[in-house]
């Protein structure tokens, strides 16, 4: 939102999403900032960077699903896992090369979502949302029980490192680029989405079916393509991390893993992408610090036992979120907007 | 048209011209919204056929009604709340626009161009219907009459070729009925389409309407011009009340 | 009995909807809130009734007194229970449940099942519709019948102020006389009515003294009398020309006319 | 003297915390003694950081390149799956071995090995009780044995697969009667237990989780009948009897690893642990967890020095570490015998020739070696 | 055949147990609209009182039961008071939401305050099962299911017979219409969550009776939940009829289907028979239509 005084000229200029300077400089410094973060910070940061990068996807496909079409989702763990899966079983199969079995992973998730967005045809509300659950569930038994030579059943798949004229992404930095450039595309892609006449259809969908049904939008098909789009964008995350993780087992996309995922879209605040990127920055930061932190606490203070510290922490983690939910349950960015609006009115506050 | 043992519509018959404004008024519950959403799609009447420009309506999908040509605004709001005034008439704008998700996810190209050329469309319905100051606004927050006038702009924003109404005016004060009378006989002049008027304010119904249609229990108990109407005696009965000229 | 003085409403810490009002509505009497769109009247009920802070509002200053208590710190409950009932614009019946479930939920605060049961006889003993369609859920009614189930619901609760937000919305002409002569028997018998309502001209008729807002303000007071005659509100709200008639909407001509008294 | 480090993965926060206390309250004092006892001599020094991995692929992934970086370890002692999972394909290039202190799994059944478990995978483990059993029942037709397994984690599949496969190729040995599939924590299993017996299980292996032990032994109880159980180490005895509420009403059922017993008896790995108790400040229980603590460390700590005395104690890396596993037998006594003779080798992470197990059981309500030095069939891979 | 009696019946009865549990998802969700996400968390916190009050203080079952009931409900009140009571008339969205972090925050409270162990839970029913010629019922089961059944049908009367559940019912359709009409909904929801936690507290008896306990049990209220979706959120006793089918067909299907696929087809299958009956009944046997008019 622009401050006081700075008015929209144009159409196009009404529907940037950066419209001052100022708001340039910061992402393009931003961006800047990414791009040389491998060479400033140690290699654990780097790796946390890479992992954020990677739930920034998954996230952001949920947020789109949740926050914009508002369907619940328990099923992004699993739409990942298909999507990595799928990479990993196209990559060892059939050699293909990384840039192809990515996007192909994302299809598949894609296909597996649009399936289960299928069922709005019939299925409203929060019964449609809850039906997610049985994509966690089937997507578990069919791997484990499909032919162990389709997707490696309770052997996992374990991938080549992702190459592209020789050379090979194996170190850290190389993978965080590939999914930093994913990443970017990947959420600038929903950016677009959710600005063009889909993603509005998903809001309308979202806040009254009935009417937006009488405005001429397929109802079903959008809630199918929330899913479509939703498991897509967990399919892409999914294939990454086959290729950062180089293996992938059901155990990696389990229902809890979706339940956080959940919880870094209510952080970041609902219907927002920025919002999305924050919920996994701020969730993931408290968790890696905590991760960080425990060992050494239990160094210092031996008498207090490992156990019990550890539990502590987890404790912490929960309360956080639910402070988070409890004073701000519009996530982070209601409030940044809030205080935004305030910045434009001020100094005539009222 | 039934629910259980409630007959909302019996054997409803009638006809609208082209360029015609056509009211349908009657009792609370005569099923005047009933007949809305029969003609829109949204119910699917249990006999008989509705057809628009010679093509039969009834059967189809909702949204299909919708592209061939039929818009309408609702009884109460059903307005998306939140969403801003602008993307709310957007969303009329919907089944003209034709990017695809690919183009839309390469946001900038055809999809941004698009959207510019409805959003010209739409910043003119917006002139039109005077709501330039709450254009950014969320429409949850606006007061009811505001958002009639949105629910308006949406309709119009689809560019109908036949535009139903229901109850436009309800929740507004005389002025503001005033105001929408004008859009209407505006909307009529520039478009030519034809429109069905559900109102129960008698004054705009009589100034307005070119003929009216009377419901009670779902039947049609009187067809007329406005005088006609004014005058029927089974329509003062069921309908106008004594006095209720 | 309930008196506000220079009320505030702020909406989520930054939309000021109601800059300051002060309104008296006297015992057994009916007052009017008229005016435009987005005025900030239904913001004026919902801060009487303390919903608004459950829309993310909050009254900034002044005080609203009931019955010469504070009420405006209070809960939405406490305020019900101190005899203040609001019946929200928009028709919101408990869709799921039948018309007389929607009945007893508003007779919940009576003591006994069976002096709900002789207040429900009373509401269907006025309201005669009611009592047909008792069996009927009310998320199916038309939209006028949904509006007689809201009332019916307040006159439940026994209260001693009533304030209804828009009662002659979307009904049938020879309904709104029967929702008024309602009214009027609901004030002969006692009960103080606030209306909000955009017919201003049954509502001047009910009302014995009336009130026009304007952009959270009030612009306007006095007997419904005086209103009735002032030429603003003629104009404006009645749509009556200068000779007393009523205009064409035919002849209305096509630029903005609006006076405004303030802003 | 050379310093090096040992990185050492735990779950602290997950679902295996319980029996953390135990495992890395082993690993440590194990380092402490062998810094002071051996490596003094040698001329190394051991340094040991914890990090917590939640028992999470994800976690692990996310911690890697920060423990490589901050610690630079030349040896990694893992946990479980989750460390398998998101190492395995890097230890290679990062050239740093894992050792691990549970059984290894199928899928990480592969030649090159970086990673080595100290005993072969819970199919391995649980074939070498079926043959000892079959063996102590007599007679000559196959042991009937039924599983109760799960699909919650693709751990449990391996385990029940590995056994069927035994099955498969050894229809003389063993014969597996049904495997029958329970949630994490079985509503009740008494249809499923009565249906098995019915069909004639002379045993009943359950390595998935105590719950499900608790839940089989209430049906076998209400049912009246006698069919032992056999176990793992992480859902062993001591662990489903404190589960059940007494372990005395484990009577007869037994568990299986290829390391030694925490009984009771004076064994040399039992007073091993209690000099590290009384020297090293270990604080630990006798516990099985603990075992598979000093085991692991103990290879861990055998690899480093048949690694110094080859490339000296300066040069030490983790692929000198590596080399040293694979061509080095580590003894019995070595690691007290706690471990049988272990001897990698290049066609997988766990020595597929050689290796023993011990079996316990509750005998007169004490926990009691059954049996030791059980060998362990091979199983062509499933 | 009687073999095919047996899994019938277990089958029905476990089915009973699970429509236990789902009773705590529809009575949260027909007192306050908010679907409990914690539900699973809720019974094995119910779970770890009552090992707290009878094996780890050792009181008497006839004291520890009762007593713990009241540390549910207690607890039920506490997170009412602490979550939901600043977000009454927010939107029901963000409720449901705050059942997730619940979610994640009880279960770190149960590792702080209980660790992380395996604990041994009381015997609480008799052992030994019921046995009718060859048929053979668990006691915990059967004694759980008449519970049930009763619970059931007295909490359907309490909801559709008497004004506080109309109160409630009330509340849950629309939280603002009640505030309006004077309905306490901070009361309502706080009576949600402590007849939820007494529920899953009770559940958790009949579920874990005799077994063990740890933090992994709350899967329970995952196999509740097609459960919960089949009957309907708002129908109380038509949960015991979707527990019925649920348990019955996922009985038989893990005797008779699971050898054939050689994997656990039978904990998939309620989402399966969940899918197809809302296909037909899109909220449920017996849950509310949605009203869908304009
Ligand atoms: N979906 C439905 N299910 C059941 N009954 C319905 C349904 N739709 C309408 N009805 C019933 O049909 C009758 C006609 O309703 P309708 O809404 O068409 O009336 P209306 O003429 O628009 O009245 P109003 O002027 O009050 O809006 C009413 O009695 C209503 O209860
Ligand atoms: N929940 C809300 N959040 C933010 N702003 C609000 C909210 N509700 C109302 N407003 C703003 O407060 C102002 C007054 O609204 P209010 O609903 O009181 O008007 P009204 O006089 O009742 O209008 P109408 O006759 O159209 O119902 C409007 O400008 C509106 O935008
Ligand atoms: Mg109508
Ligand atoms: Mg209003």
């Amino acid at each position: 939102m622009d401050p006081a005084g700075v008015f929209a000229t144009s159409f196009e200029r009404d529907q940037a999403l950066i419209r001052t300077r100022g708001q340039w400089v910061a992402l393009v410094l931003f961006l800047i900032a990414l791009v040389v973060l491998p060479h400033v910070l140690g290699p654990r940061l780097v790796a946390i960077s890479t992992n954020m990068l990677i739930m920034a996807v998954v996230v952001v496909g949920l947020q789109i699903n949740m926050g914009y079409a508002g369907q619940i989702n328990l099923g992004q763990a699993a739409f990942m896992g298909v999507g990595a899966y799928a990479t990993g079983a196209l990559a060892i199969k059939f050699n293909l090369p990384f840039w192809l079995s990515i996007p192909l992973g994302g299809c598949a998730a894609a296909v597996f979502g649009f399936i289960f967005g299928l069922s709005a045809v019939r299925i409203k509300g929060f019964y449609l949302a809850l039906t997610t659950i049985a994509a966690q569930s089937l997507f578990h038994f069919l791997i484990l029980n499909l032919p162990q030579s389709w997707f490696g059943g309770s052997n996992g798949l374990t991938l080549e490192p992702a190459q592209i004229f020789g050379f090979s992404f194996v170190s850290e930095t190389s993978i965080y680029y590939l999914c930093l450039a994913a990443t970017a595309a990947m959420v600038l892609g929903a950016y677009g989405i959710v600005r063009s006449r889909h993603g509005r259809a998903f809001v309308a969908v979202c806040d009254d079916d009935v009417a937006s049904g009488l405005m001429g939008i397929n109802v079903v098909r959008t809630k199918a393509t929330a899913f479509l789009i939703g498991a897509f964008y967990a399919g892409i995350g999914g294939a990454l991390w086959a290729y950062y993780v180089r293996f992938v087992a059901v155990d990696q996309f389990t229902l809890f893993h979706s339940i956080w995922f959940i919880a870094m879209v209510i952080v970041g605040g609902l219907g927002s992408i920025t919002g999305a990127l924050v919920g996994v920055f701020v969730i993931k930061a408290i968790q890696e610090s905590f991760v960080t932190l425990g060992p050494s606490i239990v160094a210092e203070f031996p008498s207090l036992g490992g156990d019990v510290v550890f539990a502590l922490m987890n404790v912490f983690l929960g309360g956080i979120i639910a402070a988070f939910l409890i004073f701000e349950p519009r996530g982070l960015m209601h409030r940044w907007n809030i205080l935004k609006r305030s910045y434009r009115l001020w100094p005539f506050p009222y | 048209m039934a629910f259980g043992g409630v007959v909302a519509l019996d054997n409803v018959s009638m006809a609208v011209g082209a360029d015609e404004l056509l009211a349908v008024i009657g009792p609370n519950g005569a099923g005047k919204t009933s007949l809305m959403n029969c003609l829109s799609g949204f119910y699917r009447p249990q006999q008989g056929e509705v057809r628009f420009n010679g093509s039969l309506l009834s059967g189809m999908g909702v949204h299909h009604i919708v592209k061939a040509g039929l818009a309408r605004t609702f009884q109460g709001t059903h307005i998306f709340s939140n969403m801003t005034v602008i993307e709310n008439i957007m969303v009329g704008r919907h089944i003209h626009m034709k990017s695809s998700i690919p183009s839309a996810f390469f946001y900038f190209g055809p999809c941004r161009r698009e959207e510019i050329r409805h959003r010209e469309v739409v910043e003119e319905i917006i002139e039109l219907l005077e709501i330039e100051s709450i254009r950014h606004q969320p429409v949850g927050s606006l007061g009811y009459g505001l958002r009639k006038r949105v629910d308006l702009g949406r309709a119009l924003a689809q560019e109908p070729s036949i535009l139903l109404m229901d109850e436009p005016m309800a929740g507004m004060n005389t002025e503001e009925k005033e105001d929408l009378a004008r859009f209407i006989l505006d909307v009529r002049e520039a478009r030519r389409i034809p429109v069905v008027l559900v109102e129960h304010d008698m004054g705009v119904v009589m100034d307005l309407a070119d003929r009216i249609v009377v419901l009670d229990f779902g039947c049609t108990i009187a067809e007329g011009t406005p005088l006609e109407i004014q005058q029927n005696p089974a329509v003062l009965k069921a309908y106008l009340g004594e006095g209720n000229r | 009995m309930l008196e506000l003085n220079n009320v505030e409403v702020i909406y989520s810490d930054v939309i000021l909807a109601v800059k300051g009002i002060s309104l008296a509505v006297p015992d057994g009497k009916c007052v009017a809130l008229l005016g435009g769109n987005g005025a900030g009247k239904s913001t004026t009920l919902k801060a009487i009734s303390g919903i608004i802070r459950v829309e993310d509002g909050r009254v900034t200053s002044g005080n609203i007194n009931f019955d010469g208590k504070r009420i405006d710190k209070a809960d939405p409950t406490e305020v019900v229970r101190s005899g203040i009932i609001h019946v929200m614009e928009g028709r919101r019946v408990l869709r799921h449940l039948t018309v007389e479930q929607n009945l007893l939920v508003g007779g919940h605060m009576e003591s006994s099942g069976r002096d709900v049961r002789k207040r429900l006889d009373s509401v269907y003993d006025r309201i005669r519709r009611l009592a047909a369609l008792k069996d009927r859920i009310t998320g199916y009614l038309s939209g006028g019948e949904q509006q007689m189930v809201v009332i019916g619901r307040a006159m439940m609760a026994n209260p001693k102020l009533i304030m209804i937000d828009e009662p002659s919305l979307g009904l049938a002409p020879l309904m709104i006389d029967e929702v008024f002569e309602l009214l009027k028997d609901l004030k002969a018998s006692g009960t103080t009515l606030l209306i909000v309502e955009q017919n201003t001209r049954v509502a001047l008729e009910i009302a014995d003294y009336g009130y026009v807002m304007e952009n959270g303000r009030i612009v306007l007071e006095g007997a419904a009398e005086e209103l009735r005659n002032n030429e603003d509100v003629r104009e404006f709200y009645l749509g009556l020309d200068l000779k007393g008639e009523r205009k064409s909407y035919r002849d209305i001509k096509h630029y903005r006319r609006r006076k405004r008294w303030l802003g | 003297q050379t310093t090096y480090n040992v990185a050492s993965l735990a779950d602290f926060t997950g679902p295996y915390a319980d029996v953390m206390k135990d495992l890395i309250g082993a690993r440590r004092p194990v380092i402490d003694w062998w810094n002071a006892e051996v490596g003094k001599k040698i001329g190394v020094k051991l340094g040991i950081k914890d990090y917590d991995h939640r028992y999470d692929a994800a976690q692990v992934a996310s911690l890697w390149p920060g423990i490589k970086a901050e610690l630079n370890p030349i040896i990694v002692l893992g946990v479980g799956g989750p460390d398998v999972a998101a190492l395995q394909g890097r230890l290679p290039s990062d050239k740093i071995p894992m050792v691990m202190s549970t059984a290894a799994y199928g899928f990480a059944w592969k030649p090159d090995p970086w990673i080595f478990n100290q005993r072969p995978t819970y199919s391995h483990e649980a074939a070498a009780f079926f043959d000892w059993l079959r063996q102590k029942r007599g007679g000559s037709g196959p042991l009937k044995v039924a599983i109760i397994s799960s699909e919650a984690s693709p751990a449990y599949v391996d385990q029940h697969k590995g056994v069927q496969r035994y099955a498969a190729d050894n229809p003389d040995k063993v014969e597996v009667v049904e495997v029958v599939f329970t949630e994490v924590q079985p509503t009740d299993l008494t249809t499923q237990v009565n249906r098995v017996t019915r069909k004639g299980a002379e045993v009943i292996m359950i390595m998935t989780n105590t719950a499900a032990v608790v839940a089989t032994k209430r049906a076998l109880q209400s049912l009246g009948k006698q069919v032992p159980i056999i176990m793992s180490s992480h859902n062993g005895l001591a662990e489903s009897g404190r589960a059940i509420g007494d372990v005395k009403q484990m009577e007869g059922d037994y568990e299986v690893y290829a390391m030694a017993a925490p009984t009771d008896a004076k064994t040399p790995g039992r007073e091993f642990f209690e000099m590290l108790q009384s020297k090293y400040g270990l604080k630990a229980k006798w516990t099985v967890s603990a075992v598979q603590g000093l085991g692991q460390a103990l290879i861990a700590m055998r690899a480093i020095e048949a690694a110094a005395k080859k490339v000296g104690p300066d040069k030490i890396t983790g692929e000198a570490i590596r080399e040293a596993l694979l061509s080095t037998t580590i003894s019995a006594d070595d690691t007290f015998k706690i471990l049988g003779n272990t001897k990698f080798s290049n066609e997988g992470p766990f020595p597929t020739q050689g290796l023993v197990a011990s079996i316990a059981t509750i005998k007169d309500g004490k926990y009691m070696e059954a049996a030791a030095g059980v060998p362990v069939p091979s199983i062509n891979k499933w | 055949m009687i073999d095919f009696v047996n899994y019938f019946i277990n089958g029905a009865l476990v089915g009973l147990l699970y429509a236990l549990i789902a009773m705590g998802f529809v009575v949260i969700y027909r007192a306050s609209k908010v679907f409990n996400f914690a539900q699973g968390e809720l019974v094995v916190f119910g779970g770890f009182i009552v090992w707290w009050m009878v094996a780890s203080l050792g009181l008497p079952l006839s004291i520890g039961i009762p007593l713990a009931f009241v540390a549910a409900a207690l607890f039920g009140l506490l997170v009412e008071r602490v979550f939901f009571s600043r977000l009454a008339g927010e939107s029901v969205f963000a409720m449901v939401m705050v059942t997730i972090g619940l979610l994640i925050l009880i279960r770190g409270l149960i590792l702080v305050l209980f660790g992380p162990q395996v604990r041994s839970f009381p015997i609480i029913f008799p052992l030994q099962p019921v046995i009718i010629g060859e048929i053979l019922i668990p006691r915990s089961l059967l004694i759980g299911g008449a519970i049930t059944v009763i619970v059931g049908f007295g909490l359907s009367w309490f909801f559709n017979r008497t004004r506080a559940g109309l109160r409630m019912t009330a509340v849950a359709e629309d939280h603002q219409v009640a505030l309006s009409m004077g309905i306490s909904v901070k009361r309502s929801i706080a009576f949600a969550w402590i007849l939820g936690a007494v529920l899953s507290t009770l559940g958790a008896i009949i579920f874990l009776s005799g077994k063990s306990l740890n933090f992994l049990a709350s899967d329970i209220g995952l196999a509740a939940l097609p459960v919960a979706l089949l009957a309907g959120f708002e129908a109380i006793a038509g949960v015991l009829l979707a527990g019925l089918i649920v348990g019955i067909i996922q009985g038989l299907v893990t005797a008779y289907l699971d050898p054939i696929v050689g994997g656990a087809i039978g904990t998939v299958f309620p989402f399966i028979i969940m899918l197809l009956i809302l296909f037909i009944r899109p909220t449920g046997m017996f849950g509310w239509k949605t009203i869908e008019r304009v």
